[in-house]
This record gives structure tokens, C-alpha cells and sequence, in this order.
């Protein structure tokens, strides 16, 4: 596995995709890491960095969308070209790309790690699911989606017989999870250091609680 | 002046190449009894520092001495034990099964609800059962800090370790509790002046060894609080942010000593104190 | 739900316009003899807030009741007399001379040395001598804030004013202290996050009214320490950097009601502390 | 006497002169008062305004004078043209201007107020010190000046019989005073309010602790 590494970086470009913010950073030294792995970044004038999926991984770059919810993703949002920023990364565990018939299944933000892992597996169907058609521009990152809109679920266009690998809201984990005892799932926790420093990100897994950024975020519960 | 980790700020198995930027490493504080800690939400960001309640998440007293103290010896580090309870007994157990390690007690978790007995007689009954080098953690929330550390001195601390977190609470949108739990204990930038007040005041009235922490981010920041007095600095909510921390901020300090007219950061020590000594009328 | 000014931090006769966006005005500390407080450096600015060592710079009681009262009284506001001592016996001499005021006790100022005697026997002191509302205004430095509350309750306190300064330090750029007096009192945003715990805490202990002050900037800061169970808010350092600012978050205040999901502010009143109630197990 | 207002104005332009940086902001509804009197400007970032001199008056804008000592000073002198920040003032007592023979005398960052005192008062003779050639430079906003360096002192270069106003640190200002006891000096001092709300500027007058923004920052001892 790639050692994470912390390096400052500066910002390529932020464009806006729907209601999100893609935020592409120049990749330095900084390995990309495997799809479902995380990079703590910098958020300007906040005391803690934000944990973000890295989302593209295009040459000399690293590209992660931002869905501008609060202090720290509105300050990654409004980066500009030139700016730089600490960028800590590769965390944690991502998706195992082992699989021989794999689906993504992701709700809103969380299609972010799905470019990268699509390029990885080849541009696998995926299932995508948003709250509005605005929020749905997202789609246009993922190759072979479908995608399907509030109040229609995700789970309602899920096939039988795949190897789900998904993303999204905790309710809508819960319910591939039901669907599909053995997907690969990726978590979100509040998060300080992001690599097992804090012990602030615990999640309940096998009934015990432990840090998501150190057991995930991606976990399988089969 | 050795650089340290603030207890329950790294964990050294986990991040060893951290770990070893240190002059020494301080363990998250163990309790008699395996804990895992509260539920979640355990940590927030406020505008100027953060919050945790972890409540003291771990493997217990005989997990800790059979399992994780071997590991950590592997890292050729010097290693501060921080030992917490519920009793005066209870610390007291848990440092006489303790050798080869400086001791810090924690006397001020703001995580938990029981109301340990009084920080004197728990350094004495610690005292009585261990000669390694004890250091107690003391709180903010007290009303006379030189009466705080007088009483630890007396009662045989050999250092004093300071400031633990304040008190505090962060709100939702909703204006519910970001945590779980509901208090958490604040720590980052905006304790910096509650650190700096804390070691002065300890400075004025005791000749120990002092670790300080609180807020420090820099350089400068830990040599403000040599200037109050400090002997020793510890790093807490940097490391989330900057895991380059400690070697930084080692840098950083020399560069800030010669900014401020020192030679060395040793040469700061206990400025301030001397400063108010001779402006105050 | 009462809009006042924090005591020390506006002189109402010097900026009527200022005190009458209010909905009462508190006055500085009044102590029984005259004081010129500390010499200057009185004041510094923190990255998060600032200190002060004023000192309790007041004409003392007798020149307050013959000379500032009656001018204060053609503001036509309702007035709170912060009430200063350093017995319990000078704190009830001057509750017995005033009448038609609330009457806040100071028992937590952070800028004299002497140590007052407790909070309890203060409170119950100037009981003994008044009709008068009588609010308890404490520290942030106690270890047990629901204790402390509980006490001057018991003791006959009316309501609570809470939080007073933290102690804080800070450093010129040759490490010595900016203030003259060393240690001074720390307020502003940073203290934000330890109001509202210290106002949990004490809304999980009493029915009482709470002034709830400490790091106000803003309609929704107001509002997250009426969640926390405040009955009145009131705004110190604020002042400094913004005389309008009572009218600015009487209005943010409503404002950030409805964003929150309530009709009017007081309809926040406690929210947090039931949240807590409901997901702490 | 001109009632303080407190509005947010915009920016016009910052310029460098010397080491100083002259603050140029559109005046809308703010009075600029009597030269000496000064204003609270609010340091972007920073949890207190800054007391700062009115330097110049002309038509329609405010110029402040400002020597970036600190991060107040320095945040104001990074300030661009469309920024906004809120202005409080006229405040405090500016010079009396009923003299017969003014003389203006100031050392460094304390020209500031000169520029607008020495229009008022029909550009009078003036005497200003400064630490080297590029401070000096600030003399070009004073007309009629004569300029020292150091070592040499401006108490060296003060004929006798004049009306002094003086304005500059405080080891110039005591020597001032010792040499003209009843010159108009304008002091210093940290201020948090600059209204008389925080009792944190007392300066001894009269052998009490009295509020400089109150009674001066302008003070005649004589
Ligand atoms: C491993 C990992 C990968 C992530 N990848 C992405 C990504 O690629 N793109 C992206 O936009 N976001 C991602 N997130 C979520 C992102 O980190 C949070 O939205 C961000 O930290 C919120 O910070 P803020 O200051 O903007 O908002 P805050 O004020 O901190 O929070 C705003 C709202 O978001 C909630 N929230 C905050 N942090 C989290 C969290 N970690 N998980 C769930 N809810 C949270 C809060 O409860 C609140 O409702 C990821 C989180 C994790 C743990
Ligand atoms: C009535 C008045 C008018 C002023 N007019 C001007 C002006 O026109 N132009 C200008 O550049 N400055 C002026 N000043 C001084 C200016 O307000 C301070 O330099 C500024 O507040 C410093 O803030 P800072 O954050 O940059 O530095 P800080 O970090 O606050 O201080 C940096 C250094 O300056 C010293 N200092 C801070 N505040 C003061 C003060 N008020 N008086 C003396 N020393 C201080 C500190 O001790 C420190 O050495 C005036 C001050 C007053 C009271
Ligand atoms: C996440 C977290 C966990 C902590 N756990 C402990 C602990 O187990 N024992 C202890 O004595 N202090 C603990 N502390 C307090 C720190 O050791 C330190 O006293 C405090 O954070 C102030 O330093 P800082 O501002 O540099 O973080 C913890 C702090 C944080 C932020
Ligand atoms: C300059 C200054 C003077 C103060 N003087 C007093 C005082 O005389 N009596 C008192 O009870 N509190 C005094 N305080 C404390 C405030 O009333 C208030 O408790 C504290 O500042 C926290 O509120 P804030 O963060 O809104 O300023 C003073 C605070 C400041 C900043
Ligand atoms: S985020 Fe700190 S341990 Fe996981
Ligand atoms: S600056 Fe506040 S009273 Fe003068």
C-alpha cells in the first residue's frame, strides 16, 4: 500500500458541476491511492482538515467534487486557481476491485469516489440516485449510469446477482445493505486527524466500536 | 525542553512515523477497566479550537500492560504512561504495576461524569506505591491554579502537566448538541491564553518540571509558553491537522527564540513570570 | 428574553445611544471604597478574543449612589448594579443602600488578587439584606458548574449571570506580558463554546433565570445560548467593534429563529439541554 | 461637535508611501471631524478595530495614514480597492485651532494626523523626525516641513515663541512637553472601544487614570 504523504498543492481549477464544486489539485508527490481511499485537505481558516474521497485522478492531478454543506467544504469551494492547500493522503481502506460483476450504487455526494473507481473497473454500470435534477449533473462524471430521482430509490433499480460497491447517505447504505448483505460499503464518520489519531471517528463494526478512517471507509459486513 | 505528544493526541502504533518526531511518547490514559468510550458524535469543530468526548475509549489496565505497552516499547521511544480512574486506588493500582515509564496522571478528564477524588490525594496514593517520575494533569477549571499545584507538589508530584481542555458545547443547525454526549472538552487555538495564564501562574508559586500544552500551533506558540515557565511542550489538536507537526514546530522554535532576542528557547524560560515581577506595582 | 450589556463593558452616561438599544443597563462593578484599578497596559487584543485587567476601576459605593445612580436613573432604563466586595460583608453593605435595581454580584472577577470568600456565603450574606432581584454572576473556572449553581440557588440567589472572563495571558514580541498585570481576563468569540457549556450546565441543575454572556457576536450565537437554556443574553466585548450591535442581533436573533425551525427565539429555550437528554445514554 | 456614525465604506485605493500605507475610503455618511480626532477601523479578521488619525480630507473620501506594525495594521494595509469595512468616528478631542503661531511637530507614524491639521490651519511651518530616508517620505504629504533623521531630534530643530502640535512617540512627545509645557500633544494608547465603554486606554492626567479616547487623545497639561 502507498504511504500517505503531506504536502501543500495548489489548486488547478474549481469548476462547478450541479450544485457541487470539483476541485482539482496538482498531484506533486502525492500517490492517488485506490479508489474509496480518502485525502484529509486543508480547509482555509478552519482548525481541522476535511476528509474528502478522491473522485479523478487524471494526470499530474487529483480531483475531488465537494458538496459546499458547511464552513470547511464552503472554503473548499471557493479555493482559486493558485491557491494552495496541505493535502494529507492516501487513508484508509478503499473498495477491493476483485469483483466479477460489479455495480456502483451511490446517492447524491456520494458518487465522489465513483469517476476514479469506474476508470479502475473498467466503467461498470452504476445506479445514481439524486434529490433533483440539478443535483443529477453530477451523473455526467460517471460512465454507464442510470440514474433515478427523488422520490424514485436506488434500491428500486438495483439487478440481482451484481457485486454492489456503494456510496451515499447512511440511509440509503442501510438499505443496499438490507438488498445486498455482501456490498462494499463506504461510510462517512466525522473525522479530526483522519489516521487513527483521534479516536473520534468510531462507527459500531461487529458490534465493537472502531475508527472508520483506520477499518474504512470502505467496509464489508459479510 | 522535551517535545511530547498531549495524551489521547496519537496513537503511536497506529502512526509510529509521527510518533518518533517526539522526544517522548505520552499513551492515550488508561483506566482500570476496558472502556469504549461514548457513543458517537465525539468530535467538533467550533469556529477556534474543537471538541472531543472520546470519555476515555480504552483496552483497560491488564490490556494495556500484557498487549500494548510491549508494542510500544518496540518503538525505542521513551514512554509517559497516562493513568486515569474513577478512585485514588484506582490510579494507584494501576501505576504500581507500572516501571520504566515516567507517570502522568489525569486528574481533569472533562469526559466523564464521576467526580474524582481530590487531585492531592490521588497523587499521594500514587506517590506511596511508585518512584517513577509522576506528573499531574491538572484542569483549567479551577479558581486558584497556584493553590492547584502547591497542592500536587505537597502531595510528591515530581512535574505538573497542564492545561487539559475547558468545558465546551457546539450546536447544529437545529441547535441540538453536535455531540452525543452533549460537553466535550475544547481544545486548539483558542485555549493558547488559558495555557499561557495556567503555567504562569504554576511558574509563580513551584520550581517542577512543567509540561505545557494548550492551543500550540507554532513555534512561537510553544515558546510563549517556555517564556511562562514551562520546562516542557507538548503538541494536542496540531497533530490532527499537521502530522509534520512536531518537527515544525521544533524548527519553528529556534527560528523564534532568535526573533526574540534568545539565543537559544531555553534562554526564554520563565521570562514572563520575571516580566510581571517587574511591572506590577 | 432580556437584550443587556455585559457589566464593565459599556458606561451608559459616556454613550446613552448605546444603552438604550438595551432593554436594561448593567452597571461596572461597584466595590465599597473608590478604585483607580490596575495601571495600563489594561487591555490586548488575542487571535480570538482579548483580555482586559481593568481591575475594578469604579468611583466606589458612596460616589455611586450619590452621584452615578440618580444620573443613571434619567436614562430611564431599568438598571442592574454589579456588585463587587472582597467579604461577604462589603457585598451586603452595599445591597442594603441600593433599592429599585437588580442586583448582580460579582463573585468572579478575575483581575484582583484577593480571594473572595465563596460565592454561597456571599450570596447569602446580601439575602439577608435585600428584596431586591438578586443574580449570582460566576466563574468559568469551577469544576462542577452544576454544584456551584445548586450552591448560590440554595444560598437565595434570584437568577444566574454567567459566563465571567477565563484567565488569559498574552506575550509582546520580547515574550514579556502585554498586560501590566500579567493575567488577564479573557472574552470575546473564543469564549463562546465554554458559555454554552457552562449554561447547559446549569440549566440541568435549576429553574432559575440565566444572563448568559461570553463570545456574543451574533443573532444566532444568542440564540444557541437560549437553546442551552439562557432566559437573557447579554453582550461585552461586541461592543467594542460595533455600538449597534444590541439593534443588529435583536434582529439576527428573529432571524435565525426561523432558520433554526422556531417561531420566535424563545422558543429555542432549552433545546440543546433536552437533545442531550434524549441521545446520552 | 460632529456625533460619531459607524458605517461600512468601501475602499477607494491603498498606496504605499515609504514603509506607511495610505488608506483611501469612500466617506459616505461619516463626518471627518477636527484633525487630531481619530476613528475606529475595523482590521478584517481581527477580533478589535483600530484607533487611526484622520490623515487627509478630500471631497467625498477619508485617508488614513498607517504604519503595519502588527496584524490590526498589517490586515489594514493588505485591505484592496471595492473591500468594505466599517468605519466608526469622528471620536475623542482634535486640537484646538484658535493658535497664533502654529508649529507642527511629529516623529514617524505620528505625521499621521498632520496632513488634515495643516490644511485647517493654512499650512503652518512643521518639524518632523524620522528613523531613516524612506520614513522621511511620508514628509511629502506635509507642506512647509522641515525634515530631521535620527539622530538627530526634532526637540533640536523647535525655534522658541511657537504654538506646538505635536503628535509622535512617546519618549518625543515627554521631550516636547519638557521643552513647550504648553504644547497640544496627542498621545497613544491600546484601546479596545474608543468610545469610553472598556476603561482600557487610561492614561495618568492629573495624577489619575482618566480614558485618552475621552478627554484626548489631544491633551494640553499646562
Ligand atoms: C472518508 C470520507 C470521505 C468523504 N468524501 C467526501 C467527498 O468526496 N465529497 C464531499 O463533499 N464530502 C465528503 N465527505 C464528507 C465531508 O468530509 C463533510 O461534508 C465535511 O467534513 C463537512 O465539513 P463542513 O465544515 O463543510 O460542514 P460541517 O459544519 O462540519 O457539517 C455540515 C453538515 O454535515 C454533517 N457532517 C459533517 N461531517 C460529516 C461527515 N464526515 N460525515 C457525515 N456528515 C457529516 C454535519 O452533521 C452537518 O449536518 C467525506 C467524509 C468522509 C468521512
Ligand atoms: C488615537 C490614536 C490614533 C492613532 N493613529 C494612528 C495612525 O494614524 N496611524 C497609525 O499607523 N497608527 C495609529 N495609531 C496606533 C495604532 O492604533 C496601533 O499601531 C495599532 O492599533 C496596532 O495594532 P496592530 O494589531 O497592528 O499591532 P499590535 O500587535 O496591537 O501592536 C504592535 C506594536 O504596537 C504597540 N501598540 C499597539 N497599540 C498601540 C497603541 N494604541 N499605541 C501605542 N502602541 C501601540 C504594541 O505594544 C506593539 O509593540 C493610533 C493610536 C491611537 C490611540
Ligand atoms: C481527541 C482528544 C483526546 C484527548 N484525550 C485525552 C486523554 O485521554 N487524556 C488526557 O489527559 N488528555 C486528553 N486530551 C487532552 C489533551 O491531552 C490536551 O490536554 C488538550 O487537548 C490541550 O492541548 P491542545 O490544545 O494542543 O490539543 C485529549 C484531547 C483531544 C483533542
Ligand atoms: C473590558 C472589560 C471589563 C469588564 N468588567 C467587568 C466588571 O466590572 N464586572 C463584571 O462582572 N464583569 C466584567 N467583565 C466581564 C463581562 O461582563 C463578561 O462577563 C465577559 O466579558 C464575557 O462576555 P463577552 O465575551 O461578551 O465579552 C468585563 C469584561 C471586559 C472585556
Ligand atoms: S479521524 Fe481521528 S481516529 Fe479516525
Ligand atoms: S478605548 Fe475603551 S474606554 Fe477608551
Amino acid at each position: 500500500m502507498s504511504r500517505p504523504r503531506r504536502e501543500r498543492r495548489s489548486v488547478v481549477a474549481v469548476e462547478a458541476i450541479g450544485p457541487y464544486a470539483l476541485v482539482r489539485l496538482d498531484r506533486g508527490g502525492i500517490d492517488p491511492g485506490r479508489p474509496g481511499q480518502f485525502f484529509m485537505l486543508e480547509a482555509p481558516g478552519r482548525v481541522l482538515p476535511r476528509p474528502m474521497s478522491l473522485c479523478l485522478a487524471p494526470a499530474g492531478e487529483l480531483g475531488f467534487l465537494l458538496d459546499p454543506v458547511g464552513p470547511g467544504t464552503r472554503a473548499l469551494a471557493a479555493l482559486e486557481p493558485g491557491d494552495r492547500i496541505h493535502v494529507f493522503g492516501p487513508l484508509g481502506n478503499g473498495f477491493r476491485l476483485d469483483v466479477d460483476r460489479p455495480l456502483l450504487v451511490g446517492g447524491g455526494i456520494g458518487v465522489a469516489p465513483f469517476p476514479y473507481l469506474s476508470e479502475a473497473l473498467e466503467q461498470p454500470p452504476a445506479v445514481l440516485g439524486f434529490r433533483s435534477e440539478h443535483h443529477a449533473e453530477a451523473a455526467v462524471l460517471v460512465p454507464n449510469a442510470e440514474v433515478v430521482i427523488d422520490p424514485v430509490l436506488v434500491t428500486e433499480a438495483i439487478p440481482a446477482g451484481r457485486d454492489v460497491l456503494a456510496c451515499g447517505p447512511e440511509p440509503m447504505l442501510e438499505a443496499v445493505r438490507a438488498l445486498c448483505p455482501d456490498a462494499q460499503l463506504a461510510w462517512e464518520a466525522p473525522m479530526a486527524c483522519g489516521y487513527g489519531a483521534c479516536f473520534g471517528c468510531v462507527v459500531e463494526i461487529d458490534g465493537e466500536l472502531k475508527r472508520l478512517c483506520v477499518e474504512g471507509p470502505v467496509l464489508c459486513f459479510s | 525542553m522535551l517535545l511530547v505528544n498531549a495524551s489521547g493526541c496519537l496513537d503511536a502504533l497506529t502512526a509510529p512515523e509521527v510518533a518518533t518526531q517526539f522526544d517522548a511518547f505520552v499513551t492515550k490514559t488508561v483506566t482500570p477497566e476496558p472502556r469504549a468510550g461514548n457513543p458517537p458524535v465525539r468530535i467538533a469543530e467550533t469556529d477556534f479550537g474543537m471538541l472531543n468526548a472520546i470519555g476515555l475509549a480504552n483496552p483497560g489496565r491488564d490490556a494495556f500492560l500484557s498487549e500494548t505497552l510491549p508494542k510500544l516499547r518496540t518503538l525505542g521511544l521513551p514512554l509517559w504512561v497516562s493513568v486515569g480512574g474513577f478512585a485514588a486506588h484506582e490510579y494507584a493500582e494501576t501505576c504500581a504495576r507500572l516501571e520504566d515509564v515516567t507517570i502522568e496522571l489525569n486528574l481533569s478528564c472533562p469526559n466523564v461524569d464521576e467526580a474524582p477524588e481530590s487531585a492531592a490525594e490521588i497523587v499521594r496514593a500514587c506517590r506511596e506505591v511508585t518512584d517513577n517520575p509522576l506528573y499531574a494533569k491538572v484542569s483549567p477549571h479551577t479558581w486558584d491554579m497556584g493553590e492547584t499545584v502547591r497542592a500536587v507538589e505537597e502531595a510528591g508530584a515530581d512535574g505538573v502537566s497542564m492545561v487539559n481542555t475547558l468545558r465546551g458545547v457546539a450546536l447544529d443547525a437545529r441547535l441540538r448538541t453536535t455531540l452525543a454526549r452533549g460537553v466535550g472538552g475544547y481544545s486548539g487555538p483558542a485555549l493558547k491564553p488559558v495555557a499561557l495564564a495556567s503555567v504562569l501562574a504554576a511558574r509563580r508559586v513551584t520550581a517542577l518540571p512543567i509540561v505545557a500544552m494548550g492551543g500550540v500551533q507554532s513555534g512561537r506558540d510553544a515558546l510563549e509558553l517556555i517564556a511562562c515557565g514551562a520546562t516542557h511542550v507538548a503538541l494536542g489538536t496540531v497533530l490532527f491537522a499537521d502530522v509534520d507537526a512536531p518537527s515544525r514546530v521544533r524548527d519553528e522554535l529556534v527560528e523564534e527564540a532568535h526573533r526574540a532576542g534568545f539565543e537559544r528557547p531555553e534562554d526564554a524560560f520563565a521570562v514572563a513570570v520575571d516580566s510581571v515581577a517587574k511591572s506590577a506595582n
